[in-house]
């Protein structure tokens, strides 16, 4: 572990939960829908989400190489939108 | 609980999904999915094992995992070419059932 | 905290993978899918495993995301009817399934916690033995050193694979993604994003495929950031699916692989085995190998997405 | 605990507190379109305040650059994505259907 | 730095895999060529592995240098090399066949030829590889090589062949992965041998052997794991659907033995050797009875694969009786070799019939025996063995199971053994009668359309006379195969 | 260098048939005069090894090759005096059938086919007749099964194929039965050569597990039963005569049902020796299935109104003769049984041809149909009344040197019963050949006989055969004292070989 204190990285960590079960509960959108983008939408806040978490465990964890993790991510996040919008839509509910 | 026994358990959890979604499921893309859970579960397994004793990560299981995970997108993007194929040919989204 | 964390995510995880087995809509199942990947390189990163969380970050938020929508898309059931939840399944069916699956975890789970870590393992020696390998990063000197065969033999798998799904080519222009919504032209957007990512993305490759040696990245996760960058350009049309192979495509498929096998051969020769490098020239060799393989793993990944034989940039 | 390591609380908490208000939108929000505000929004400045809390607990400035290089990367992300949904929704209601200048 | 053996032994697997590369890099016209030579050279490298084998006993090369556990280590024993060799004769003949085969055929043959000599190259590793993790590695590459030739029909019933067989296929990897991870966990290594001697039989490793053998009984399509196996087989083209019964689905096998008697010889009680020999009886007599309900010839040799490839496992339970044990031993081994090669004859010769005819339909076979005397007498021939009777080398294989079983008492694995080559002649005859028959009144609907090249002419006629050559005696096989065996069948 | 070679006789012999086969094969349908050049070279070859073998033999040469097959198994090819009787005969008759064959197959389709697999029919009768052990004798044994497969079916109308599927079934039964037998036989006491009055090894082996070797015994015997034709395991024969007249020729006198019936021989004189076979009661029962058998087809014979089939089921009855020596016991009724095994070829064979004759130049082939054919084939005709007469039992032709023997042999036994069976099939025998004699010579026929084409009254391929088989008949009754008889032969067989008997 690094010189910093152990109070910091269980405040790291702490925060890093938090956001997890923040994610888990967006889950319920996925869940509900109810339109395709709605699901894709909440596939995104998944995406942002997971970037925080991971720069915190980074620094938690003492793993910088963590952060090139995230820093892919955020890279490619876009990808996923990309692809989602060239699926031809269907009439509202169809797209569970 | 030790952080390798949690995600052992977790691993042997997430197999049983797997397999479950394999048995209960019958459209091509779900069993895709369930094939890929179940690499998933195999690939937490072993990096779980990697880091059971203290102060050491075991890269043997590492590199195993990162074969495994060539492997398994390969095999899975290969799958899905042959599902698409097999759909478009017979307007079939599952295997027709030959027994049972 | 750690362990809470862990239990969260753990939970998470079980809790995704429940619901892409059992929820009933496909699509639901996909993005939840896609989700799990990145609960996934969490918890690579929670077992100190950064090499697969790059691996898991690149493939699943590029690679196999785009696949699985893109092969949705080719697959759109018709109506929800067409595919039965598993309430559809036969109550037997289901229960057998349950306990089968029940069994499974029962025996796996009492049977991998009450194994003991060996004292010795192939793990230990590897990092004992580092030195010896020519790199510094331990997965690195398993992959290419001490486990060289399977690295080539993946590297072949991948291409096997896209030679198998030419197969079972569907025609060009149903294939991979297929074409654009007719009548829509380009987001705005698109342009700047791609100016913009294309770039990095190449400059994080390099950096990636650089840094193996010494750190997390690698051969692997370059390729599968070059993939991520193909399927991207190829999403917004500015790769185009193309009938056949290119002579420089098929050299870019293979060349990595010959270029490693030529030098393993090399090594009876010129070191001690085959798969052996001469010592001095261990690194040097081995980053050939991993830019070569980097480049054999992106262009079929960006091909089985494609969907294509080829690619060709677009005219303009 | 050091002015930094109070500040960096401070902003991870906040962080903590966007993404929370992103997530109550993503589930209590009535219509697509204030889901999407409310989530691209919230999350990024969220992502911001983490960044910037962890950038305070750096040792390195290439740390903190890079944190910095993972915000800017996820604002431009967060934009596109927003902006090919919001476009591919409108779409999906049949609705205006705008070629680009 | 271990001592290196036989440079070989990795040029067994690189030889096909780098012929491979070019016959892609080249293209669909020189492929044949290419192949030819890489199949030769391929030949030679195993020609020289079994003369050192024979020679000097097992051999063993560790790449890159590394012994175990930290490397990979190839290895070839007797059995090993015995499965080099006649994976080398089959793989030779597929290959002379498919040139004349795929003929004229530009995007089929492009596609065929580096995904055959990719699964051969891979099938090479399997036999070799004694390293558990690489084998996984090798048997996907034989997967995913196998299930490309099975769809390249392209019609409805190939391609859903294809996706049951890749879809359990790729199970049947995992659950072999995840048995291999239970083993790399509790051993710290994943050496064949090195895991045989520290894994004990304890409950963690009954799991894990239970796992790796129920991913492999798939893949050898044992019964009841068997059903994926004869449409896959019987649609793919003949030189694939002759190297996908003679190697592929035998690979599996293969391991099966290989892992039991090495890795997990503590664990074959006399319960889990019944339990397994009972499924390669099931699969003798299940497979037997289907072939005999089949309306078409490529399923009925499909099934008969299935029922073949249960043979070899009836040594799992004969292992552990002394008196039984070595000749069981040599029976099995020696069952796989001319199973091989007597299987792929029979299915080149029934892609010559489908070649010439269009069609493989029995009922339209009738009065076919003079147009396609070659390919009907090769058939017949290569039947002969698999029905195990004199003077082939299925005969000297069924013998020495059968007084195997017979020397330990156990005369249930014999009547299975009696039984299945009974329900062989039955389905065998069934077409070979049809074959002879006169053609119907109102002239012969078996008239060939099309000439056949004779190098697809002679290739099965040679298999079949291979069968015939080992049948003439099995002694120089069997003392190859003793080098390396387990003490208990030596 | 010579001396070499002339012990590699046996395998010459052998491999003489099977290259005339791979020959024959290769030449196709349409070589006719280069494959009968061949046909005969082969068959003629053939003779002269095995008469000389038969010469070196009488000068107390020995003839043995052997060839390891498995660890601790070896094919054995051994040339003793009962190996050379049987060789002789499969030989000669090999010969004169296929000089027959050429004749009557002229035109027809498949010939290559046919002939390929004749001479590999031949060279695993040679092999039975040679083999050394019991394992050599299985693989022979089922090569034969194998061989005589395409011949049955040859005509390939339906009828044919499924008589083809009765006889395998039969065939392929036994084979199965016998295979297991022999590989427990050899799970037990390992391999031994064939050892006249037993292998040791046996013995006390059955000393140790009386009921294991029983066992054993009885499906040694159950599976060279099947091609004996002993009742109930007749079946297949009647049905096989669907086949061509050569192939039925073949079958009925030299091939099939001979290996058979000498398989019985090897079994209870070489491997088990007949004073344990007894001990173990087995040829109690024996003898007795044998009696039924002999009486059973000749009953039947007697309700056939087709030739061919009233001459199969004489087969049924005539062949269990030999088993009938062998079960009885005795050095008397042995040498009757083994002389039988060449006097009922060369009667049957006759009577093969013949039938053959008359189907092929009058097209008849039921009974009824042939009054008066005498007179329009009465060479033809003549072959056939000896040959009947002879295996009416006639004195002085061949059958009757048999019966003879057999009953005196019997009545050494103390097995009266057994005279009793042989009167009952000479009365039998006479009623079913006497009225087909009766019909050719006597009655006057009721329809006009299709003209002859030459001079002779039918092709000379097809005439010469019977001829030349009637006059062995003949010669082999009243040379029955001579030493190189038949029954000489049998003779010396028996005293060397059986002493103890």
């Amino acid at each position: 572990m690094s010189h910093r204190g152990y109070a910091v990285e269980t405040l790291n960590l702490a925060v890093a939960a938090f956001l997890l079960l923040n994610l888990l509960a967006g889950l319920g959108r996925v869940h509900r829908g109810p339109g395709a983008a709605d699901r894709m939408l909440a596939a995104l806040l998944f995406g942002t989400t997971t970037v925080a978490v991971l720069l915190l465990l980074a620094e938690a964890m003492a793993l910088p190489a963590l952060r090139d993790v995230a820093l892919l991510l955020v890279l490619l996040a876009a990808i996923l939108a990309v692809a989602f919008t060239r699926i031809p839509r269907r009439p509202d509910g169809a797209g569970r | 609980m030790t952080q390798a026994g949690l995600y052992t358990l977790a691993a042997s959890a997430l197999a049983g999904i797997g397999v479950y979604g394999l048995l209960a499921r019958r459209h091509l893309l779900r069993r895709i999915l369930a094939v890929n859970l179940l690499g998933n579960a195999v690939f937490l397994l072993l990096v779980a094992f990697a880091r059971r004793q203290p102060g050491y990560v075991d890269p043997v299981p590492h590199a195993m995992v990162l074969t495994g995970i060539v492997v398994a997108v390969s095999a899975t993007a290969f799958a899905l070419a042959l599902a698409r194929r097999y759909y478009a040919e017979t307007g079939l989204d599952h295997l027709p059932e030959d027994e049972g | 905290m750690g362990l809470a964390f862990d239990l969260l995510l753990a939970g998470g995880l079980l809790g995704l993978a429940l619901q892409v087995v059992a929820s009933r809509g496909l699509f639901r199942s996909v993005v939840l899918f896609i989700a799990l990947g990145l609960l996934m390189a969490l918890a690579w990163a929670r077992l100190a495993a950064p090499d697969l969380a790059l691996a898991e970050a690149a493939i699943g938020a590029g690679l196999t995301g785009a696949l699985l929508l893109s092969a949705y898309r080719a697959l759109q059931p018709a109506e929800e009817a067409a595919d039965p939840g598993p309430a559809a399944l036969p109550r037997w069916g289901a229960l057998a399934a349950a306990v089968l699956s029940g069994a499974l975890v029962a025996a796996l789970g009492w049977a991998a916690l009450g194994l003991e870590a060996p004292a010795a393992s192939a793990g230990r020696e590897a990092l004992a033995r580092l030195g010896e390998s020519g790199v510094k990063s331990p997965l690195t000197g398993v992959l290419l050193g001490f486990r060289a065969i399977d690295t080539l033999a993946e590297v072949v798998v991948l291409l096997v694979a896209f030679l198998g799904a030419r197969v079972v080519a569907e025609p060009l222009q149903r294939a991979g993604p297929g074409p654009s919504a007719p009548g829509s032209g380009e987001p705005v957007l698109t342009a700047p994003l791609l100016r913009l990512v294309v770039p990095m993305g190449v400059i994080v490759a390099g950096y990636l495929l650089w840094s193996g040696g010494h750190q997390p990245g690698g051969a692997f996760q370059a390729g599968a950031v070059l993939a991520a960058l193909g399927v991207l350009l190829r999403l917004t049309g500015r790769l185009q699916p193309a009938a056949a192979t290119s002579p420089a495509e098929r050299l870019a498929l293979v060349g990595g692989i010959v270029l490693f096998s030529a030098i393993g051969l090399a090594g009876a020769g010129t070191a001690s085995a085959v798969l052996a490098y001469p010592e001095a020239w261990a690194y040097p060799l081995i980053l050939a190998i991993e830019t070569g393989l980097a480049v054999a793993i992106a262009l079929p990944l960006t091909l089985l997405f494609s969907g294509s034989a080829g690619l060709r940039w677009r005219e303009r | 605990m050091t002015l930094a390591e109070l500040l960096s609380t401070g902003l991870l908490g906040l962080g903590a507190a966007f993404f929370l208000t992103g997530t109550v939108g993503l589930l209590r929000f009535p219509s697509t379109f204030a889901r999407l505000h409310a989530l691209t929004k919230a999350d990024n400045l969220g992502l911001g305040c983490v960044a910037l809390g962890l950038a305070l607990q750096a040792d390195s400035g290439w740390v903190a650059a890079k944190l910095a290089l993972v915000w800017g990367l996820a604002l431009v992300a967060a934009t596109a994505s927003a902006h090919l949904l919001a476009r591919c929704i409108l779409r999906e209601r049949g609705g205006t259907r705008r070629t680009p200048p | 730095m271990a001592e290196l053996g036989a440079l070989s032994l990795p040029l067994a697997f690189f030889l096909p895999l780098l012929t491979a590369l070019a016959a892609f890099l080249l293209g669909a016209r020189q492929a044949p060529w290419l192949a030819g030579i890489g199949a030769l050279a391929t030949v030679a490298a195993v020609a020289d592995a079994v003369r050192r084998v024979a020679a000097h006993g097992p051999q063993a090369y560790h790449l890159g240098g590394w012994a175990p556990p930290l490397g990979v280590e190839l290895y070839a024993d007797g059995l090993a090399a015995l499965m080099l060799a006649m994976t080398a004769a089959v793989a030779l003949a597929v290959t002379a066949y498919a040139g004349a085969y795929l003929h004229g055929q530009g995007q089929a043959a492009e596609r065929f030829w580096p995904l055959w000599l990719v699964q051969w190259a891979a099938l090479n590793g399997t036999f070799l590889s004694a390293d558990l993790f690489n084998l996984y590695v090798m048997l996907e590459l034989v997967t995913l090589t196998a299930v490309p030739l099975v769809a390249m029909a392209g019609d409805r019933a190939s391609l859903g062949a294809a996706m049951r067989y890749l879809l359990l296929a790729l199970i049947a990897s995992l659950a072999y992965l995840l048995g291999v991870a239970l083993l790399y966990g509790g051993t710290g290594t994943l050496h064949l041998r090195e895991v045989g001697e520290l894994a004990g039989a304890g409950g963690p490793t009954a799991v894990a052997a239970a796992l790796v053998t129920a991913g492999l009984l798939l893949k050898a399509a044992i019964f009841p794991l068997h059903a994926w196996l004869a449409p896959a087989h019987s649609s793919a083209p003949a030189p694939a659907s002759a190297a996908l019964s003679a190697l592929v689905a035998q690979a599996g096998v293969y391991l099966v033995l290989r892992l039991w008697l090495w890795a997990f010889p503590a664990l074959l009680s006399p319960v889990v050797g019944w339990g397994l020999g009972g499924l390669g009886a099931a699969s003798v007599l299940y497979g037997s009875l289907q072939a005999l309900r089949q309306s078409r010839l490529k399923p009925v040799i499909a099934y008969s694969t299935v029922a073949q490839l249960g043979y070899p496992l009836l040594l799992l339970p004969l292992a552990a009786v002394p008196a039984a044990a070595s000749q069981a031993w040599q029976g099995a081994a020696y069952f796989i070799v001319a199973h091989g090669l007597a299987k792929a004859g029979a299915f080149l010769a029934a892609g010559n019939v489908y070649y010439s005819l269009g069609h493989d339909r029995l009922a339209g076979l009738r009065g076919l025996a003079p147009e396609l005397s070659a390919s009907v007498l090769a058939l017949g021939l290569a039947w002969v063995s698999l029905m195990g009777l004199p003077p082939t080398a299925g005969f000297l294989a069924k013998w020495q199971l059968l007084s195997g079983a017979l020397a330990g008492g156990q005369w249930p694995w014999a009547v299975v053994v009696v039984l299945g080559g009974l329900l062989a002649a039955g389905y065998g005859f069934r077409v070979l009668a049809t074959a002879h028959a006169a053609a119907p009144p109102g002239g012969p609907v078996g008239r060939p359309a099309r000439r056949l090249p004779w190098r697809m002419a002679a290739t099965p006629l040679l298999l079949a006379l291979a069968v015939y050559l080992l049948g003439v005696s099995a002694v120089p096989a069997l003392r190859l195969l003793g080098q390396g065996a387990p003490e208990a069948l030596g | 260098m010579m001396a070499a070679a002339y012990g590699l006789l046996p395998l010459a012999a052998l491999l003489i048939a099977v290259a005339t086969a791979a020959i024959v094969f290769a030449l196709g349908d349409a070589r006719r005069r280069q494959r009968t050049f061949w046909n005969l070279f082969g068959a003629g070859a053939k003779l002269v090894l095995v008469l000389v073998m038969a010469y070196g033999v009488l000068q107390g040469d020995t003839f043995e090759v052997a060839w390891p097959v498995l660890p601790g198994i070896t094919l054995r090819l051994a040339a003793d005096r009962l190996a050379l009787l049987f060789a002789v005969l499969s030989a000669g008759l090999w010969l004169v059938t296929t000089v027959y064959a050429i004749a009557y197959l002229e035109g027809s389709g498949q010939r290559a086919r046919f002939f390929g697999f004749f001479s590999l029919c031949v060279a695993a009768t040679f092999g039975i007749a040679l083999a050394g052990n019991p394992f050599t004798f299985l693989c022979f044994y089922e090569l034969l099964t194998l061989a005589t497969y395409p011949l049955v079916v040859h005509r390939g109308h339906p009828a044919a194929l499924a008589a083809g599927r009765t006889y395998l079934i039969h065939t392929l039964g036994g084979g199965a039965a016998l295979l297991a037998g022999t590989a427990a036989l050899y799970a037990a006491v390992g391999e031994h050569p064939y050892t006249p009055g037993g292998m040791p090894a046996v013995a006390e082996w059955a000393a140790q597990a009386p009921a294991a070797a029983t066992a054993v015994l009885g499906l040694l015997l159950g599976g060279v039963a099947v091609k004996a034709a002993l009742f109930p395991l007749q079946g297949w024969l009647p049905a096989a005569m669907v086949a061509p007249a050569p192939v039925s020729a073949l079958l009925h006198a030299v091939a099939v049902v001979k290996a058979g019936a000498f398989g019985v021989v090897r079994i209870v004189e070489d491997v088990y020796g007949h004073a344990l076979a007894a001990e173990l009661h087995v040829t109690p029962v024996l003898s007795a299935l044998a009696a039924v058998t002999v009486v059973y087809g000749s009953v039947r014979a007697l309700a056939q109104v087709d030739l061919k089939r009233r001459l199969a089921f004489s087969t049924v009855s005539q062949v269990s003769f030999i088993t009938l020596g062998v079960a009885v016991g005795g050095q008397l009724a042995l040498v009757g049984g083994l002389a039988h095994l060449i006097h009922q070829g060369l009667m049957k064979v006759t009577l093969f041809f013949c039938a053959g004759n008359y189907a092929e130049t009058l097209g008849e082939h039921r009974i009824d149909a042939l009054d008066g054919a005498g007179r329009r084939m009465p060479a033809t005709s003549a072959a056939f009344t000896v040959a009947a007469l002879g295996m009416m039992g006639a004195p002085p032709l061949a059958g009757f040197i048999s019966k003879w023997y057999l009953g005196i042999g019997a009545l050494g036994q103390g097995q009266g019963w057994v005279v009793g069976v042989l009167v009952a099939s000479t009365l039998l025998n006479a009623a079913y050949f006497l009225p087909i004699l009766r019909r050719l010579w006597l009655l006057s026929a009721t329809r006009d006989w299709p003209a002859r084409a030459g001079r002779a009254e039918t092709h000379r391929g097809l005439l010469y055969p019977p001829l030349l088989t009637a006059a062995a008949v003949l010669l082999a009754g009243l040379l029955a004292a001579a030493p190189l008889s038949p029954l000489g032969w049998a003779v010396r067989i028996v005293e060397q070989g059986y002493p103890g008997l």
